[in-house]
């Protein structure tokens, strides 16, 4: 337990000095969403229309991109294979590191969510659910990512291998929380899809590291 | 040669249907050949790496 | 005592080396030699259960270590081409880690930069140490938390003859407590009492 | 018959050798006989006209592409937990066929809905989870080439086969869901244009022809990889010597 | 000369060898423009209207990805320092890494826009203008990048940082490349907008490898 | 002749060292020694020109290299910590790859492989090589194409004897050639008749 702090507390120590992580991810998100108007034009109607989608997609992206920080750099400079080595059983290594990753990136976007939101014009009605399904759905996110990015370790330059082996199994998270929100800006019953949502996260929480853990592994040998 | 016409022209929707039977036999085919192209090939390399291998074998011996 | 028996190492499907036997008491050093390539990384990867054996059986103390790699894990260290120091903490940070994700205290860090003379280097980003500056700092972590077991790639390399001389000491001083030690090398160690084992080439 | 009696590899290929012809020269009639009832026999629909016997294509790859994906999954699992060593070839082997049939199912359901529904595509429920699914396969696929060590490739394969095989029923679900509620009464979904029997058989024809030709196919892939995967042993040992 | 061909024939078969990048690169293309339906909803109306828009901003997001390939994995193994120790002016050695850069991601974006038009219902009058502005604009993205990535080079895992300085410096390309668009799709004049863009490209031809060539000598240092 | 007169190099707005001379003459070979972050890397990377000198001239029969970097950079050859081999490729690729953009020729690769003895390991890739073997393919850039001015950082590093001795033959003929070799190093690197300069720890 104590090597298990110890690892979530180095890779955060790590993710402040090695350029801010926390604030590149979000700073990513932020200029994504912000492309939009740029692309699609200023009418407030068509932006609030597309809002949820435009929001949960840059999440996803986000999430995604920062992917490669998760196991890469450990992998390449040898610190991966200490970590293993370290006596502590891989499935909780992996474990730890996906709750950096969810600290480091999901947290900033569900912070950043509300005020990007204002942005695009959402209706006032969408923003709980904005939050709540970014909430469940962004830890979903670092849990089933850590599979790509584990599988995608001895690849080099694996990061755009990464993002096609890992979006498809983003996308149900994608749908549960864009029709949540939908759900709630129409005045309908958000909760089925939310529940649904949870129900992913809660199942990926034991599958997803012990996968992940079993990629790291053949990645080691 | 009217039916045969009527055939091809299969009631106006020609241009669909026979693209979609086309793209299929295309597909199935060329995933054929390149199969046995590759089981081929894979048979030859593995026989002259064999011979090689025995050849030099015996003058070893 | 780790053993090995009639150990057998596979590499993308290659056997590398078969039918190798070693043995290691307590206060022993074993170092491997042999020409470029023939396995020396493999067998020490396999000795840290980073690989896989093809046939034959690792014990510690007669117990096959397969049965609990973790605690295995647990009882060694391993120094290899890769060194896992992170340029952007600084020496005293990367010693400190690798000291906590093991358990150990506080005063084994200040220990392990004495051991290999880098505490001027304490507070220095490691990306900007030179190459030997960089191979004691890794070293380092053998001192800063125990372990009964020293794996060793080549650890002398870019070390200088003050570097090559504080290893010696570290690993004497392990080997009087009971310590283990197995290291490939292709120069000399200037170990005393060591035993040899010589791979061939396949 | 143990789990490994086909293990030995010897043996595989000469059982393959002898079913590979049969089902080679099955595939090959079944698929003409079908293309005749198909193209020539069967009637136009009344509200379809000729463009119904699209179906006789379509219907089938779509039922391929599912099929391909399940055995993948199937070979990845035998592979991963009992380690048998033809599974991961096996998985290998069906990879591009299933993904040549979701091809297919994708391109043909196309040509088939712009005269249909006037466009080449619309994000239904069933077409967005045809899509995702050759995306699954182009993933497989490319992390197999990723990878040269194939004994790794093929753990880390079958590890991504069986994630995404848990995926799949969650898309699928999950699509239904979002596209009805912006979408509800959909012209898309032809809930059974209650098929007659003369269309019933040809149907059952074409998509019996495909599994046949997919068995061939296999086999013919299977015994590829296992030639490919001596002859990498084999200049292995030659590198060395 | 020869030594310019030569890097770029080098370039070439990394690219090939690594992991097929070019068929990478236009499948996140695929993989983001598919994800937008998803996040916005089927309706055709809606798509068609934003269908530049997205188009457009998932190539400056798949050009901007495959940047962190341009130099990084040649300066992390030493290549670079070999390459420009080559005798060749430092210049040339950048653009002939921006020519690939382009080969392997520009020119594959540009092919498969038209399928990805048509999945979103682009109104056919677009499509000209979209070919268009894709030949002349993803260009300045493998030359306006180059910049982003020699300047990150030194920054452990940069690739959040390159996105921050990068696609500020795309926007531009975005803005003439989805206003032309839509001109040709509301049946006006797309001309003023496809020169602006032209002008853009042509002024980066000189100055942005000379740029970059100073940030590649700078993280040598 | 390369010289260096009254040199004086900045790492991280820190001096490294000062007022430094060298002088080697054609077929001649200048050894570097001192302990480790002593500055041997740094002023190995500035006769590459790939580091600015803070003070002092480094010329080129009596032109300073400055004038020119480009051309100087054209007549050496630099083999660093970094090896610059890609994993993706074969050894054979990975050598013909530096040769090429130098404008060498076919035959001068297939030479190079067999001066360091990986002949056999041609088609490999480069990623499932040992380090040894690693090194030889970096080192084998050197024989590929010519260059009148060999720059060697440790470059017996991971080398076995076989392949000490690889380098020394190759050492050997480029100095027989009028060709020039500075070195930095700890371990012996068997050469004769060569010069040294020891650098001191500032
Ligand atoms: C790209 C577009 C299309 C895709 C990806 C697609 C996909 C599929 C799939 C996966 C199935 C098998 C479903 C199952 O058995 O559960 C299927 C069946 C079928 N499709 Fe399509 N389809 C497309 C377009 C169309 C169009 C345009 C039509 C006709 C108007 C059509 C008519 C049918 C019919 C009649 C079936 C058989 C239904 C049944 O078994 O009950 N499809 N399609
Ligand atoms: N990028 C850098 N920024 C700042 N200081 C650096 C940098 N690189 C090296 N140094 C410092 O410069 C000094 C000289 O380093 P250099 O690498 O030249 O030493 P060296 O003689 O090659 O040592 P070694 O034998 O360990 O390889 C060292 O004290 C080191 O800490
Ligand atoms: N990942 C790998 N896949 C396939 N073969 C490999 C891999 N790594 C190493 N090999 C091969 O295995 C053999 C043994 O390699 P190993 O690294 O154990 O040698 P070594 O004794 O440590 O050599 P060196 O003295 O050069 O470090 C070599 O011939 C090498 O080519
Ligand atoms: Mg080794
Ligand atoms: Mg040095």
């Amino acid at each position: 337990m104590k090597s298990f702090r110890a690892i979530i507390a180095r890779d955060l120590l790590l993710a402040v000095r090695q350029g801010g992580a926390t604030f590149l991810a979000l700073v990513f998100f932020l200029l994504t969403v912000t492309l939009f108007p740029l692309g699609i034009g200023p009418e407030p109607a068509v932006l609030a229309r597309v809002a949820p989608g435009v929001l949960w997609v840059a999440a996803l992206l986000a999430a995604m991109l920062s992917l490669d920080r998760l196991f890469q750099a450990d992998f390449e400079d040898g610190s991966l294979e200490q970590l293993t080595l370290s006596g502590l059983p891989v499935g909780f290594i992996v474990l730890a590191k996906i709750i950096t990753h969810w600290l480091t990136t999901g947290l900033p976007l569900l912070l950043a969510a509300p005020v990007l939101a204002v942005l695009l014009n959402m209706n006032d009605e969408g923003f709980a659910a904005l939050l709540l399904t970014m909430l469940i759905g962004t830890p979903a996110l670092s849990l089933i990512g850590a599979i790509g990015a584990a599988l995608t370790l001895t690849v080099r330059r694996g990061g755009v291998l990464l993002s096609l082996l890992v979006l498809p199994l983003y996308i149900p998270v994608l749908i549960f929380g864009v029709s949540a929100i939908d759900a709630a800006v129409h005045g309908l019953n958000a909760k089925p899809h939310i529940l649904l949502l949870a129900a992913l996260t809660m199942a990926a929480i034991p599958l997803c590291p012990w996968a992940a853990a079993a990629a790291v592994k053949l990645s080691l040998e | 040669m009217d039916g045969l016409g009527e055939f091809f022209a299969m009631g106006g929707y020609a241009g669909y249907v026979w693209p979609a039977f086309g793209i299929v036999l295309i597909v199935m085919a060329l995933l054929w050949i390149t199969s046995v192209r590759g089981w081929n090939n894979s048979e030859r390399t593995l026989t002259s790496l064999r011979d090689h291998r025995r050849r030099r074998e015996a003058s070893e011996e | 005592m780790f053993q090995g028996r009639d150990i057998a190492c596979d590499r993308g499907e290659r056997r590398i080396f078969s039918n190798l036997d070693f043995r290691i008491m307590q206060g022993q050093a074993l170092v491997l030699r042999g020409p470029n390539g023939c396995g020396k990384t493999t067998l020490l990867r396999t000795a840290a259960t980073l690989l896989k054996v093809a046939r034959g059986k690792l014990t510690w103390d007669g117990t096959d270590i397969s049965e609990d790699p973790e605690e295995h894990r647990a009882r060694l260290h391993f120094v290899g081409h890769l060194d896992a120091v992170k340029g952007a903490l600084s020496v005293r940070e990367n010693i400190a880690i690798w000291a906590k994700v093991r358990g150990s205290t506080e005063d084994r860090i200040e220990a392990a930069m004495a051991a290999f003379e880098i505490l001027h280097l304490m507070d220095t980003p490691a990306q900007y140490l030179s190459a030997g500056q960089h191979r004691r700092t890794a070293l380092a972590r053998l001192v800063a938390s125990p372990a009964a077991l020293w794996l060793l790639d080549e650890p002398t390399v870019s070390l200088d003859a003050d570097g090559t001389a504080c290893l010696q000491r570290a690993i004497a001083a392990h080997r009087a407590d009971g310590g283990m030690v197995m290291a490939a090398t292709h120069i000399e160690l200037g170990l005393d009492d060591v035993e040899f084992l010589q791979l061939k080439p396949q | 018959m143990s789990m490994h009696y086909f293990a030995n590899p010897a043996r595989f290929t000469r059982l393959a050798g002898r079913i590979q012809p049969w089902a080679g020269g099955l595939a090959a009639l079944l698929l003409l006989v079908g293309l005749y009832l198909a193209l020539v026999e069967v009637p136009a629909d009344y509200q379809q006209g000729d463009t119904v016997r699209i179906m006789f294509v379509h219907v089938p790859s779509a039922w391929m592409a599912m099929f391909c994906y399940m055995f993948l999954a199937g070979a990845s699992a035998v592979g991963l937990i009992w380690k048998h060593p033809l599974a991961d070839l096996a998985a290998k082997a069906s990879a591009p066929i299933g993904a040549g049939f979701t091809f297919l199912a994708l391109v043909t359901g196309s040509i088939w809905g712009k005269p249909m529904w006037g466009t080449w595509w619309v994000w239904d429920a069933r077409l967005t989870s045809v899509l995702i699914l050759f995306f699954l396969y182009l993933g497989y696929m490319a992390l197999w080439q990723a990878i040269e060590d194939s004994q790794k490739a093929g753990k880390a394969a079958a590890v991504l086969a069986l994630v995404g095989a848990v995926n799949v029923p969650i898309i699928k679900f999950s699509v239904d869901w979002w596209n009805t509620l912006h979408q509800p009464a959909s012209v898309l979904r032809m809930d059974g244009p209650a098929i007659h029997s003369s269309m019933l058989w040809p149907l059952l024809i074409m998509a019996l022809a495909f599994k046949a030709y997919f068995v061939a196919l296999l086999l013919t892939r299977m015994r590829m990889e296992l030639n490919l995967r001596r002859i990498r042993a084999l200049r292995l040992a030659e590198r060395t010597s």
